[in-house]
């Protein structure tokens, strides 16, 4: 019977459905879904986090479902509503809750940053690398120390110098900073420089370009910003997240539960197209499938930061 | 101080015009963004007052109005401009959070009312450092003010992050507190005298709200304290010769203006949010700007005007669901229309008035 | 010569009013008023305060334009609605309240809006030759370099004198020019005066010193309550004669009083010292005793210390150095000085200014009336409320006893006129029975029927044997009310004389610095 | 910290005092005109906007025949980036105008006409970006000549060899954005226009003594006007700064992000005097560098807060104004309303 109240919803963390960035992967997806089923869906983006419990019981009071939320930090937002509204189907993209009608997809970002690591490590001349995170929390880390052991995996001395924007979710829409953040760490020598920042990044690809370095895209495919500076990107499949959990509640077949979405699952990955084909060589594309064979496999592990809070590496 | 204009023009007349300019402007507003102002408008109203749901939501902010309109109603009687509600209110969250925290195994009767100190001390604590450098030394209280709304941000930051975090929470808040600090809804309120309301986040603290209003008019029109504010306010030289110490006078105005800007806190940290977050505030400090200026500076004004940004607010968080081309900017732009007009062009509109009045006068005479 | 419109008929008054009205809101300040005043001469403007007489030379002057009327210049119709507009018709005015930038040097006073082209330098160095000329030729001698604010009051004048003759000004309008200065800076002044008539230049001279009007002027004009009610030849009309004019009946100055009977010494000062914010030293160790049943007047020319005399008894402003005891107790002097705690003692105090510290405007009357008393017992209700039917009680018996019109407690300080506004003021003051009244200026500005009412409220409270120390810059005023006087110069006492043995002579001397007495032993 | 790394973080300085200075001189021709300007922050961000939306525009493609819903570009890239920086300077005049016309005409209280510029800003901005580019109030990502980029200064390369002076004019002299360059000129342009031009004396007065102003037969509202409208003038270039010059290379919402208030300090640390407003800018400028740069600094006893590092500018302004720094006296007129007729 989820077919006969199916009324998709989604919210947009701060930064917005135009970050270009982790919400725009969450916008395309449901746009995908709406132009292959031709179904309209809801949306909203949230400006301020006390918004965020408003939005859900909104959305949830109108009937909406499924109503997908894109960003840890609603967690408990949607702990709240989602225990008022048991019979509406939820999915949080990022974080866990642990409610009977929600879904929770998380990613390993740590694997898809190892690969990426990798790139980077070999494309760099200098032996320095950098990493600019957006709001400094777990999650990001686990990025930064995914992103490290990729790095160190390629080149045991090589230097990853990281920073993070900030630590409020204003962290996420600041690309002045970012810009400013990394063009510090290419003054300090990197001339690869990864972002997780959000629409952050937007000023730290930019300053990548400007410098002449090569700048790495996180969560959607950014490789088209800069054509021939952005080495590639991390792709983190929230649109796959999110048009799964449409076409699973159109079909009536929607799960709850612990989603975790790796590179076993094509969950994460990283970009190659025509904006960024030339910059990879043979050899830089064999490492990374056989790093990536391996863990899928299980013969590489990638640490995850979220496991103990701390990187083995740094 | 007009001779020439009847109260009921001062206090009525003029607010009222100039509150329909700023409408009126906000209507080309959503005209250029190439939308119907007349069937936003409707969106907004029904959305604001059209269900219980709605007025539920109109009242929880309204209530948080009320609280940072009187406090910067208050200190206008002084007149000083206290522009730092924002802070005032978020600081004060950290009170309320700590109350609650502590207690909230206990039983709200308990906890509310040690939070509304909580509340009130530390948003007074907050505005004492800017009172105390402009009676002392004389630094512009807009600017500390300003300035102390982001120190408190990023306090509120640094305690969120390093303190009240919870382990393996990603999000910069406070753990949910329990059930000892949840205070009663109107919903729930409304159930104990039988009657059904939608669950919405307005809470008890509208009743606190209210009450501070009545306290607040007995204060500054009833009281010795409240007649020295004034004489202040209109004239510190005066003030001085009459025995009425400027120092003393800042320092308590602000205290109880940071105060009031404080109990806010008690509608969100408490009644909604049920934890200590980063923006718990909401640019609530802010509006309390236009409240005030809207309201005269007066407690019956304040409600009224808490009670239209209230519409406002829910109304216009109903207009970014129903219209997503209208983003909820919306809010602060009319906020904005109407500090600038019942505020700064205030003349626009008096100064003809008092013209036309002259006129009338003259004529009778 | 410039400025003067070429068809200007040879002797057509120099300027000529029509028919000049002017309105500030209800306020009718300028009713139809006519003027003519002939080139080469002195015309005084005399009228009491309020009458419009500095309202009309700002119209004059383009500062404010007027709602009716007509100007000619040379008997030439002439538009002015700017200063740029008067500047450019020859006219310059030394205004009430000096119209100096005070950070500025002279130099950059004088080119203001007088500048050659568009770079400064130039200009400042032609002016810099232009000044010492007219200094030269006008006895104007000043600093060119000088920082204006750092200036003596009678230099800032020049000042400002030296600003309208380098605009070439013809005609020069002074509006109370002599009210800052020292009665030998007066006489310095009026040679200026008489040298620039001399020169064919055209002086409008506003004061409210009948000596002056009658020593100086050709020709004088009364102006009352916004109209012009008379113009006379200065040689036709005698003092007597002017004041009548001015206030519309026959005035009666003199103070009914019996002989004082001064008994203890109530308040006494040693040594009083201030120093104002800029580190200048305002009173430099002031003596005196005041006694009960006795008025103490202090003399002198405004800015001279009284006003700080005053402000530091008060307990409004703070003093640097000495002592002041009040029934053998020492008062604190310190910044911490608490007005409120004086009244308690039972020290009043009426300030020189009451719109800006004796009442708050928007207050009601009876709001106004327990201003400063307002922590007395009688006021107060429960929990730190107010008892509002005490005090609009006693409010509406002051009012009854001390005629205050309209007679509604209700009205704002504000809509009262300036005479009632001074009568809620000494109300207050007097009826809470202090042993000491501080009363500055009781009379600025408040009419003779006012001013009669005053002075027996003030006499009759010194007959209850209560002490008053009467601070004015009306010597008729300090000769009739006290007993005793005390003269003040440049922030010290330059001389005490009983008032029956003492005249307005001797006590101008004296407010020059210049002790006659000491001079001759 | 190596020279090289202390060059580094003066580089930065440089980019982020910018912004700050030209607000800053913005606010110091307004205030010393007697009218202060607590929306230097809503107008710099009005300008932000306004620069990057019409270079945006300007740099797009030109077409035709647009369809239905399409807008069409200038094709005008060369000139893309001038073009934006006059419609940011358009933009803060405009909200400079509004400025004057509350507080010079309407004679209405400053601070609240400023409060409201604020708010209005951070709304409009939004709105109107929606409403152009459906992007959530951002404006489209600006590239190549839509943009400013930095210049190399003649002889920064070959003379690097040159022991410290070498690498600082490099380093930290060359390769900024023309805007920077604008901003430094600004400094003497104002000095000399406020000390030894007509102008600046007739300014300087009018915020001292309307009155004396007024009576020496000047305008004090035209001259107020003017300045209000330099003030306009100034921000704007600040705005555009912010997103043409910046690695932001386009607006978002709120860029700003506090530095008009921090310009506002400066203008007060520098006592409004134009030579002390650059280092002031400097200053803030960097401790803003530091902030970023580094995040938590452990001073051996304990660890400084990154959240207190970046308080520091905000901290650092309550200090001053509290005069522990020397009293800074405003002009005197400052914040009051010219009013002849009460
Ligand atoms: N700018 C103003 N706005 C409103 N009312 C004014 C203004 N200037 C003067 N008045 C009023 O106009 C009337 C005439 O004032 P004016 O200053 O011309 O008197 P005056 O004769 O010069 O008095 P004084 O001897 O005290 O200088 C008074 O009632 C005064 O209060
Ligand atoms: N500066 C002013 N601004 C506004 N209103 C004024 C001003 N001065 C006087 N008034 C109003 O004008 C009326 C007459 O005031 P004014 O001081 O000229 O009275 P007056 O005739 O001199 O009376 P009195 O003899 O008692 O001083 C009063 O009602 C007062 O409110
Ligand atoms: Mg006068
Ligand atoms: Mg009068």
């Amino acid at each position: 019977d989820g077919h006969t109240n199916f009324n998709p919803a989604v919210i947009f963390d701060l930064g917005g459905k135009f970050d270009r960035s982790f919400n725009q992967a969450a916008y395309e997806g449901a746009e995908r879904f709406k132009e292959e089923f031709g179904v309209e869906y809801r949306e909203f983006e949230i400006q301020s986090d006390a918004q965020r419990e408003q939005a859900l019981r909104r959305f949830a009071e109108a009937g909406n479902n499924p109503i997908v939320v894109a960003g840890f930090a609603q967690a408990s937002a949607m702990e709240a509503v989602a225990a008022e509204f048991p019979d509406t189907q939820f999915q949080i993209i990022d974080a866990v809750v642990d409610l009977p009608n929600v879904r929770s997809v998380v990613f390993k970002e740590e694997e898809g940053s190892y690969l990426v690591g990798m790139l980077a490590a070999m494309k760099s001349e200098t032996g320095t690398v950098g990493f600019v995170g957006g709001m400094d929390i777990p999650l990001i880390r686990a990025f930064a120390c995914g992103y490290v052991q990729g790095a160190k995996a390629v080149n045991p001395d090589i230097t990853v110098i990281q920073n993070m924007t900030g630590t409020t979710g204003a962290a996420w829409n600041d690309p002045v900073r970012g810009g400013e953040l990394a063009t510090g760490q290419i003054q300090q020598g990197a001339d690869v420089v990864y972002h997780a920042a959000g629409g952050t990044g937007r000023g730290v690809l930019q300053a990548a370009a400007d410098a002449g370095a090569f700048g790495i895209g996180v969560d959607s495919n950014q490789n088209y910003l800069h054509p021939g500076s952005v080495l590639t990107s991390m792709l983190k499949r929230v649109d796959v997240a999110t048009y799964n959990a449409f076409k699973d509640a159109m079909d009536g077949n929607f799960t709850v539960g612990v989603q975790t979405l790796g590179l076993a699952q094509e969950g994460v990955g990283y970009a190659v197209d025509d904006n960024n084909r030339a910059l990879l060589t043979d050899e830089m594309t064999a490492a990374v499938e056989e790093a990536k064979a391996k863990i899928v496999s299980g013969e590489i592990s990638v640490h995850d930061y979220r496991s103990d809070d701390s990187c083995p590496v740094s | 101080m007009s001779k020439t204009l009847p109260r009921w023009a001062d206090l009525i007349l003029i607010p009222a015009i100039n509150v329909l300019l700023a409408f009126f402007v906000a209507g080309l507003v959503v005209m250029f963004i190439g939308e119907d102002p007349v069937h936003a408008m409707g969106i907004m109203i029904r959305g604001a007052l059209g269900s219980d749901y709605g007025i539920g939501y109109t009242l929880f902010y309204a209530t948080s109005f009320i609280c940072t309109g009187l406090a910067v109603a208050v200190a206008f009687h002084a007149s000083i401009f206290n522009i730092g509600g924002e802070g005032q209110a978020g600081v004060a969250g950290i009170g309320v959070a700590l109350v609650c925290l502590t207690l909230d195994q206990t039983h709200w009767l308990l906890t509310l009312p040690l939070a509304i100190l909580g509340a009130m001390a530390f948003g007074a604590a907050w505005a004492a450092v800017p009172a105390y450098l402009q009676a002392r030394r004389g630094s512009h209280i807009v600017i500390t003010t300003i300035m102390f709304n982001y120190i408190a941000s990023a306090l509120l930051v640094y305690l969120l992050t390093n303190i009240f975090k919870m382990p393996g929470s990603m999000a910069p808040e406070s753990r949910r507190f329990e059930d000892g600090a949840n205070i009663p809804r109107l919903d729930q309120m409304a159930d104990w005298i039988g009657l059904d309301m939608a669950r919405s986040p307005a809470n008890i603290s509208l009743f606190v709200a209210l009450i501070a209003c009545v306290l607040v008019w007995l204060l500054i029109w009833r009281s010795r304290l409240g007649y020295e504010i004034r004489a202040f306010g209109f004239s510190d030289k005066a003030a001085v010769y009459a025995g009425i110490s400027p120092f003393r006078i800042t320092m308590i105005t602000m205290l109880i203006s940071g105060a009031l800007a404080g109990l806010m806190a008690i509608n969100t940290v408490m009644g909604d949010l049920q934890r200590l977050n980063l923006d718990s505030v909401l640019g609530a400090g802010f509006v309390g700007i236009a409240v005030a200026l809207m309201g005269r500076s007066h407690p019956v004004g304040v409600v009224l005007a808490a009670l239209l940004f209230g519409v406002l607010y829910q109304g216009g968080a109903e207009l970014a669901f129903e219209i997503p081309a209208i983003p909820s900017q919306m809010i602060l732009t009319i906020q904005a229309l109407v500090i600038l007009f019942t505020g700064s062009l205030e003349n626009m509109v008096r100064f003809p008035m008092e013209r036309l009045f002259l006129f009338i006068n003259r004529g009778r005479a | 010569m410039t400025g003067q419109p070429e068809t200007a008929a040879p002797d057509a008054p120099a300027i000529e009013l029509v028919g000049i009205s002017k309105a500030f809101g209800p306020v009718q300040a300028n009713k139809d008023i006519s003027l003519k005043v002939r080139r080469g001469t002195i015309h005084g403007i005399v009228g009491e305060n309020g009458a419009g007489k500095s309202t009309l030379m700002s119209i004059l002057y383009g500062f404010y334009t007027a709602d009716r009327g007509e100007i000619r210049i040379g008997g030439v119709p002439t538009k002015i609605q700017n200063s740029d507009d008067a500047i450019r018709a020859g006219i310059g005015m030394v205004h009430q309240h000096f119209m100096l930038v005070q950070p500025f040097t002279v130099l950059e006073n004088v080119v203001l809006g007088a500048e050659e082209g568009r770079l400064l330098k130039p200009s400042l160095a032609r002016a810099r030759k232009l000044l010492t000329d007219l200094a030269r030729e006008y006895e104007l001698e000043v600093d060119p370099d000088a920082v204006v604010g750092d200036l003596a009051v009678g230099f800032q004048q020049r000042v400002e004198i030296l600003k309208a003759l380098y605009r070439q000004a013809d005609i020069l309008i002074l509006d109370e020019p002599t009210g800052v200065l020292t009665p030998s800076e007066a006489d310095h002044l009026f040679r200026i005066l008489e040298g620039l008539k001399a020169q064919g230049k055209t002086i409008i001279l506003i004061t409210h010193k009948l000596r002056e009007i009658m020593a100086v002027t050709d020709t004088v004009s009364v102006m009352r309550r916004g109209e012009m009610t008379a113009t006379v030849q200065t040689a036709d009309t005698s003092p007597a004669q002017l004041a009548e004019l001015m206030v519309g009946r026959r005035v009666l100055l003199r103070v009914e009083k019996t002989p004082a009977v001064p008994g203890e010494t109530v308040m006494q000062v040693r040594g009083l010292k201030v120093t104002d914010g800029h580190g200048v030293e305002r009173l430099k160790g002031i003596d005196l005793d005041l006694r009960a049943g006795e008025v103490l007047g202090i003399a002198g020319v405004a800015g001279n210390g009284q006003s700080q005399l005053l402000e530091v008894l008060a307990g409004i402003a703070p003093a640097s150095g000495g002592s002041v005891s009040f029934k053998g107790q020492p008062l604190d002097l310190s910044r911490t000085a608490d007005p409120k705690y004086r009244r308690r003692l039972g020290i009043a105090h009426v300030p020189e200014d009451r719109h800006r510290l004796g009442l708050i405007m928007p207050f009601a009357e009876w709001e106004n009336n327990c201003f400063g008393y307002h922590d007395r017992p009688r006021y107060q209700a429960r929990w730190g409320l107010m008892d509002r039917n005490a005090m609009r009680d006693d409010a509406r018996e002051r009012i009854e006893k001390y005629d205050i019109r309209p007679p509604s407690c209700d009205l704002k300080a504000a809509n009262f006129s300036g005479g009632n506004q001074q009568k809620i003021v000494i109300a207050r003051e007097i009826e809470n029975d202090p042993d000491v009244l501080l009363i500055g200026q009781p009379t600025r500005g408040v009419d003779i029927g006012a001013i009669e009412f005053i002075h027996n409220q003030i006499v009759a409270m010194r007959d209850r044997g209560k002490a008053i120390l009467l601070v004015s810059v009306e010597l008729d005023e300090i000769l009739g009310l006290s007993d005793r006087i005390l003269v003040m110069f440049d922030g010290a006492i330059s001389g005490e004389r009983l008032s029956r043995e003492t005249d307005e002579g001797e006590l101008g001397l004296l407010m020059a610095g210049i002790d006659p007495k000491r001079a001759s032993t | 910290m190596d020279l090289a790394e202390l060059f580094q973080l003066f580089d930065s300085t440089m980019r982020n005092a910018a912004p700050l200075l030209l607000a800053c001189l913005a606010g110091l021709f307004s205030e010393r005109s007697g009218i202060f300007d607590i929306g230097l922050e809503g107008k710099m961000l009005a300008a932000a906007f306004a620069s990057a939306a019409v270079a945006a525009w300007a740099a797009a493609p030109y077409v035709a025949d647009p369809f239905p819903g399409q807008i069409s570009g200038l094709g005008l890239g060369w000139a893309a980036a001038w073009l934006g920086v006059t419609a940011g300077m358009l933009a803060a005049i405009a909200m400079s105008a509004l400025h004057g016309f509350a507080s010079i005409t309407l004679r209405g209280n400053q601070l609240i006409s400023g409060v409201a510029i604020n708010f209005l800003a951070a709304g409009v901005t939004v709105l109107v970006g929606e409403a152009l580019f459906s992007m959530g109030g951002q404006t489209p990502q600006l590239t190549g000549a839509a943009r400013f980029t930095a210049i190399e200064l003649p002889l920064a390369e070959t003379r690097r060899g040159i022991p410290v002076i070498g690498p600082f004019y490099a380093d930290v002299i060359s390769g900024q954005v023309i805007l920077v360059y604008i901003a430094l000129l600004a400094v003497p342009l104002t000095a000399w226009i406020l000390f030894s031009t007509r102008f600046g004396l007739r300014l300087r007065a009018v915020g001292e003594n309307p009155g004396a102003v007024d009576t020496a037969g000047i305008s004090v509202t035209r001259q107020r006007y003017s300045a209000v409208l330099i003030c306009g003038v100034l921000c704007g270039i600040a705005g555009a700064y912010l997103s043409m010059g910046t690695s932001a290379a386009g607006f978002v919402k709120d860029m700003t992000a506090g530095r008009g208030f921090i310009a506002l300090a400066a203008l007060i640390f520098a006592k409004w005097r134009p030579w002390p407003a650059l280092w002031a800018c400097l200053l803030f400028g960097l401790l803003e560098a530091i902030g970023s740069k580094y995040q938590n600094v452990d001073v051996g006893a304990f660890v400084i807060p990154v959240q207190f590092m970046q308080a520091l500018p905000y901290i650092l302004t309550v200090v001053i104004l509290a005069g522990f720094i020397g009293k800074a006296i405003p002009p005197k007129a400052g914040g009051q309303p010219y009013v002849k007729e009460r």
